[in-house]
């Protein structure tokens, strides 16, 4: 029996809560397992998205519509007069004049309030997602890759190299090896990145001119079928 | 790793759905957030108060004014992080320069793009200036703003985008956005109420204390809109070509 | 009666949205997916106005219905495009690659 | 059966006097059926048809077409009275109708664009006939 009302109340109504926690841990799941930083971002977004679900099936009434006031209720009463209706003996005496709504009234509009939060936490959103997506290419154009454990190596190998050369050595002296100064782990992956792709470059200007009349090429052939 | 990540997920997800038990029902109208009386405040007396039909206009910009400039200060900050992250790495932009694709822009989608884009811009103002009365605001109007300069950003290159729009004009217009908001506060404290009071602009505009409130809103929903749509055409002009504005997506 | 039509409508509309969902899942290529996606964007929009007509408040879904369409054609031009780069980004590097190995 | 069912509620509504302007709502109503069954016609394509050019046909033709028809059978439904508010509500939905009629097909074409770059070659006779040969031996 209990086992049963369980189930009832948790799946039958409160369905809407059991997706937001299925979302929700997508998203977690993403975040925590995945190796590739943009996959996180992504979970990240659905993270959002679950919250932002939640918070907007919390301002649901029945019966109710969305919060802007009907005709009837508009406060300069320009579209229609209210003429009498279930709320007629208020208003009939001053048409124009903005009322407060009675205990009724209210129950018939969904509540403003989660929806103002979640404008802003959408608005919100965007930013930190646009200024995470800045520093995952920021990270890909220091370090050549986006994956995490690559990523860790790569961090890795600048530290110990940090650690051999002696000009660093006396600058670090007091400092543990976390605790490695950002910029110091920066210029040695930029380093060794620079030297990279200046081969990268010679070589891809000598492949250039091929490519494009290979290019061509595949365009005339294509347009001949 | 992969495993193990799934040992605290379960325990979040069962903790969770334990605690859903005690949630209001869907759509429950004596649920704690509908009887509050905050909640019950903002429905009946916004027409009141401020004579705005959207409540949730009103209480973005009136009652929870601050939270929303703030808000606006975090995507204008924002806009400026990704601008300062992206501006100075030019290293990184060299190894994809030499990959560039030809690629013209498409006479159809350009000229389905120049039609429209004026209709966009338009309906972006109708957006923004019809916020009080009908879904909308400074947030959905700068972002349909930001949207057509996209568009054309994507229709043509990245170049004729910033050549309309430059980032400099871009960051201006936000700050003035963010100017405007908070200048209509400061004027509302120097007319003597509190920061962000606009009851007290009826000393500078020919009407009454609540016309006043829906008039001041529609300003800061302009600063918003402005701070929005020069954030997001920055966001996108920065990210897409990471940093240096040229060629793009 | 109008209401009825609605919900008639909407209902149609779910039912046959289900095979361009499939197509969506199984689709060879990506295309097919943004294809797909684009469809449903599409209908997102009707739907978004029978919505309006169940709530009896057509005329403010209609400005979503609006501005869902465009973020759609939006969206539509963004993957093409972004398509567009890395398929030749990808075959370049493809092609370099043969290079350097014939080269050697 | 849905048309069926349709026309009695359209009978059932005429006799009590419910519709207020008829030929307009049937018009709506006509429009809005014709639009689900290009719809059908686009879902049925989007499954059967073989390779990505032919879907795409049936996609951004009967998409567009489908939508514009809902919409516009949608607008003429909801206009129950002729006044400010109303004629503003089918402007709104005209240009709804005149967005998707633009851009719709615009962004099939720079899909289409894009696979074409992509080498995804349209299917000839052979290569249908060769699936049909794979298709028969699989069952």
């Amino acid at each position: 029996m209990g086992e049963e009302s369980i189930f009832s109340e948790l799946f039958l109504e409160r369905l809407n809560y059991c997706i937001y926690v299925i979302l929700l841990l997508i998203g977690l799941w993403a975040m925590l397992a995945k190796k590739n930083l943009i996959k996180k971002l992504i979970g990240m977004s659905i993270f959002q998205t679950a919250i932002i679900l939640f918070y907007v099936s919390i301002a649901v009434k029945q019966e109710a519509t969305i919060p802007i006031y009907l005709p009837e209720h508009d406060p300069h009463g320009s579209h229609g007069q209210p003429s009498g209706d279930e709320s007629g003996s208020q208003t009939a005496g001053h048409a124009h004049g903005p009322l407060a709504l009675e205990t009724e009234e209210i129950k018939g509009y969904a509540n403003p309030l989660p929806h103002v939060l979640m404008l802003t936490a959408i608005v919100v959103g965007v930013a930190t997602l646009g200024l995470a997506l800045a520093l995952t290419q920021r990270i890909f154009q220091g370090y050549g890759t986006i994956e995490e454990d690559e990523l860790l190596q790569k961090l890795d190998r600048a530290d110990q190299r940090a650690s051999l050369s002696p000009t660093t050595q006396k600058k670090r002296k007091g400092n543990s090896r976390t605790k490695a100064t950002p910029s110091v782990i920066a210029k040695k992956g930029g380093g060794a990145k620079t030297s990279l792709a200046k081969n990268k470059k010679t070589s891809k200007n000598q492949a250039k001119g091929s490519i494009a009349k290979s290019t061509t090429g595949k365009r005339q052939s294509k347009a001949k079928e | 790793m992969k495993i193990l990540s799934l040992i605290p997920i379960i325990a979040i997800g069962g903790l969770l759905l334990w605690a859903a038990q005690d949630f209001p029902k869907w759509g429950d109208v004596e649920s704690p957030a509908s009887k509050s009386p905050v909640s019950s405040h903002f429905i009946g007396k916004t027409g009141v108060d401020t004579e705005v039909p959207n409540m949730v206009t009103a209480v973005l910009a009136d009652y929870r004014g601050f939270d929303t400039m703030f808000e606006t200060v975090v995507v204008f900050i924002a806009g400026m992080a990704v601008l300062a992250i992206l501006k100075g790495s030019t290293r990184g932009n060299s190894r994809r320069k030499d990959h560039e694709v030809e690629a013209e822009p498409d006479l159809i989608v350009t000229n389905t793009v120049r039609l429209i884009v004026p209709v966009i811009q338009i309906f972006a103002f109708y957006v923004l200036a019809h916020g009080h009365v009908s879904p909308g605001g400074g947030f959905q109007g700068g972002v349909l703003m930001g949207a057509s300069f996209i568009l054309i950003a994507l229709s043509w290159d990245l170049e004729k985008a910033v050549s309309r729009f430059s980032i400099e004009r871009c960051m201006i217009v936000a700050a003035l956005g963010i100017v405007i908001y908070g200048g209509i506060g400061l004027l509302s404290m120097m007319l003597g109420g509190e920061f962000l009071d606009y009851a007290e602009l009826e000393r500078v505009l020919p009407v009454s204390r609540e016309m006043a409130r829906y008039h001041a809103m529609l300003g800061v929903e302009i600063g918003v809109g402005f701070t929005v749509t020069a954030i997001m055409f920055a966001l996108y002009a920065n990210l897409s070509s990471e940093g240096s504005l040229k060629q793009g997506l | 009666m109008t209401e009825w039509f609605a919900m008639v409508m909407g209902a149609g509309l779910f039912v046959l949205m289900i095979p361009i969902i499939y197509r969506i899942f199984k689709g060879p290529t990506g295309f097919d997916r943004i294809l797909g996606v684009n469809v449903i964007g599409t209908k997102t929009a009707v739907l978004l106005v029978i919505i309006g007509t169940l709530y009896g408040r057509v005329e403010m879904f209609v400005d979503f219905a609006l501005t869902y369409s465009l973020l759609n054609f939006v969206a539509a031009i963004v993957v093409s495009r972004y398509l567009n780069r890395t398929i030749s980004l990808k075959e370049m590097e493809a092609r370099e690659k043969a290079k350097g190995g014939a080269k050697a | 059966m849905t048309d069926h069912s349709m026309i009695c509620l359209l009978a059932a509504a005429v006799e009590n006097g419910e519709v207020g302007f008829l030929p307009l709502k049937i018009i709506g109503f006509a429009s809005g059926v014709v639009g689900l069954i290009f719809f059908l016609g686009t879902a049925v394509g989007m499954v059967r048809f073989p390779d990505f050019y032919t879907r795409m046909h049936a996609a951004g033709k009967g998409d567009t077409l489908s939508t514009m028809l809902m919409l516009g059978g949608f607008g003429l439904v909801t206009m129950e009275d002729f006044s400010v508010g109303s004629w503003l509500l089918l402007i709104k939905i005209l240009a709804v109708i005149l967005f998707i009629y633009l851009t719709t097909p615009t962004s099939s074409h720079a899909l289409m664009r894009a696979a074409f770059e992509d080498d995804e070659m349209p299917m000839t006779e052979d290569d249908l006939k060769k699936s049909k040969r794979k298709g028969k031996r699989k069952k």
